[in-house]
């Protein structure tokens, strides 16, 4: 599928937005996806409200909406394997790594800046 | 040097397409390449033929038609999120059983995989959204 | 009046500006984005509990549900689901939404 | 008790649509009125009927049509905001020379006023956004 | 025009966006111009970044956009007077009456509050 | 890296969030409503100030004119158009937007 000529670019997918309240989240995880198929050297940030994504327990039978948080588990079996969370938007919601439904690299402010500043593509939603 | 642009939302709501527009026009001007633009979320809409905006405002799609007629550029229209929006060419239309489509000249509908494909090949990557 | 807040605390300063302007006795209703304001152990935690002094605060049980932050909401927040929403609405003369 | 419901924001992208549908349920459900819903803003890109979503997802046109359809709704697109975004049924395609329409059963395309005289009208009005 | 059959309803209609980043302030105004064949007392509240809506000298033909500003001077003409501003949002922002390219009422928080409470219909876009 | 933001500090937490995450000797563009925030003698210009030791603060001249405020900007920063917004996104090997 890729026809990527063997160039092998860094790519972040920046998730800062709550899931379900719009649509970025579910839409971002799409691209991330397909991104897989591309032998790139992928990697997620999640900050701000965008760790709200990755919370347990999500239960959307009431809105009437699709729960796509357990395609966040299915993410290793894409050997998307580079999930960083920010641990002070953590703190600032009273969240821990227990909350989260995946294995997290949680990194401080300047941590995540060092890996935002390594990327050849930084997308956004 | 070559730009790839996302657009993330749609006409007129949002300055993100009308700021995607200046800044592709900007990188022409001064002799590089808009290798694509990516029409993503909201921004599928910046592809309907159907929009009649006042007399006295800019037409925001057809000012991407007509750049990509002068400038043979690729406008890409990711049809997953078209689908859920209601941005359709021919083919779309016919294959989901609709009775008519709505996309302008210029845009193509495809998978996201151009997305990832205009990261991979274009030098720098911009993206325009709320 | 009945306010309602759609916004995350984190990412808008619309629940502070609807706070400022509900007047005691009014009632504010937390929807879609706007619950993570309702939940306890957070950096808005206090604000919100300071101003359920003065004010009714709701929040919509679905939403909550949904973004899996039901089992923490602050005590003294009512959780109701759209027929509440639609209670509040009758109950109060008008409804303010903040967007 | 009748209620005035407005749409600003358009299908998928943001929740406002379907917190809006939910609400008008319930408001039916007990007993009570929706004197109309009016869609303004991108809300007016509720009204296509060329939404495709996917099969495991809700189709949030169609439960608006289907929800008019069954308690004769009076659903109202702003046609000011519907020409700049795209949104025309017949007699606006004609009269705007397109080759095709897109609104879905159960809306009809009018002005502003719809949406004053809602507020007059209503005992409610309830506001749903971005 | 009005078909409002002798009721007279108290409109507020709400503007906390800034103008140009998205088309609500232009999309609102219309709506208050049409509300104005009706009859009913119509008000306006500036708050938050609304209140960069009335700003004198924007210029958009950079932005090929059209300036909608100078129709907020046509509100006079169409009986609608009362244009309400938080005087908090003008200070944090630096601004004073004189930026303004209208004729307001600046109000304080408790003031605006009340306003509000007195409303039948308040319109927020 | 160059950074773009192009919400108003006063309603998102955008501005914040980035200029914790632009490194020494990266650049922020401020476009749309983003330009809110280069201007002087607001409640936001001193955080603004404070990154400037920092990093290069641009603004985009085109939305600062569209909303009347290009004659009330902070010393330091630098107004560009559209030309200089691309020379920027060339001179920076990638760009992130704040969204």
């Amino acid at each position: 599928m890729s026809d990527a000529g063997g160039v092998v670019k860094k790519f972040m997918f920046v998730n800062r937005k709550a899931p379900y309240g719009t649509v970025y989240a579910l839409e971002s995880l799409e691209v991330v996806l397909i991104s897989a198929a591309f032998d790139q050297d992928v990697s997620l940030a999640f900050l701000d409200d965008g760790v709200y994504e990755l919370t347990k327990g999500q239960s959307t039978k009431g809105l009437e909406m699709k729960n796509f948080s357990p395609t966040y588990r299915a993410l290793e079996g894409y050997d998307i394997e580079k999930l960083y969370v920010a641990r002070e938007s953590l703190e600032e919601r009273g969240l821990s790594e227990d909350d989260l439904l995946v294995d997290v690299q949680v990194v401080s402010c300047a941590e995540m800046a060092d890996l935002m500043a390594e990327q050849d593509v930084v997308l956004s939603f | 040097m070559k730009f790839g642009i996302m657009v993330n939302e749609g006409p007129y709501q949002h300055q993100a397409s009308d700021t995607a527009y200046q800044f592709a026009k900007a990188v022409l001007a001064k002799g590089h390449e808009v290798y694509r633009v990516f029409f993503y979320h909201d921004g599928v809409n910046n592809g309907t033929r159907l929009t009649v905006p006042p007399q006295d405002d800019r037409n925001i799609v057809t000012r991407w038609s007509e750049l990509a007629a002068k400038h043979n550029l690729d406008l890409v229209v990711c049809v997953a999120a078209a689908q859920r929006r209601g941005l359709l060419d021919e083919s779309e239309a016919k294959r989901h059983g609709r009775d008519a489509n709505n996309i302008a000249a210029g845009f193509r509908i495809s998978g996201l995989g151009q997305l990832v494909e205009a990261g991979i090949q274009a030098d720098r990557m911009v993206v325009f959204g709320d | 009046m009945l306010h309602t807040v759609n916004k995350s605390p984190f990412e808008r300063n619309t629940l502070k500006t609807c706070l400022a302007h509900a007047k005691p006795g009014s009632a504010v209703l937390l929807i879609e984005d706007g619950v993570y304001a309702a939940l306890s152990g957070t950096a808005h935690s206090d604000m919100v509990t300071q101003a359920m002094a003065q004010v009714s605060v709701y929040a919509l049980g679905p939403d909550l549900d949904a973004r899996g932050v039901a089992n923490r909401v602050l005590n003294g927040i009512k959780v109701v689901d759209y027929a509440g929403f639609v209670d509040l609405a009758i109950e109060h003369p008008a409804t303010q939404s903040w967007l």
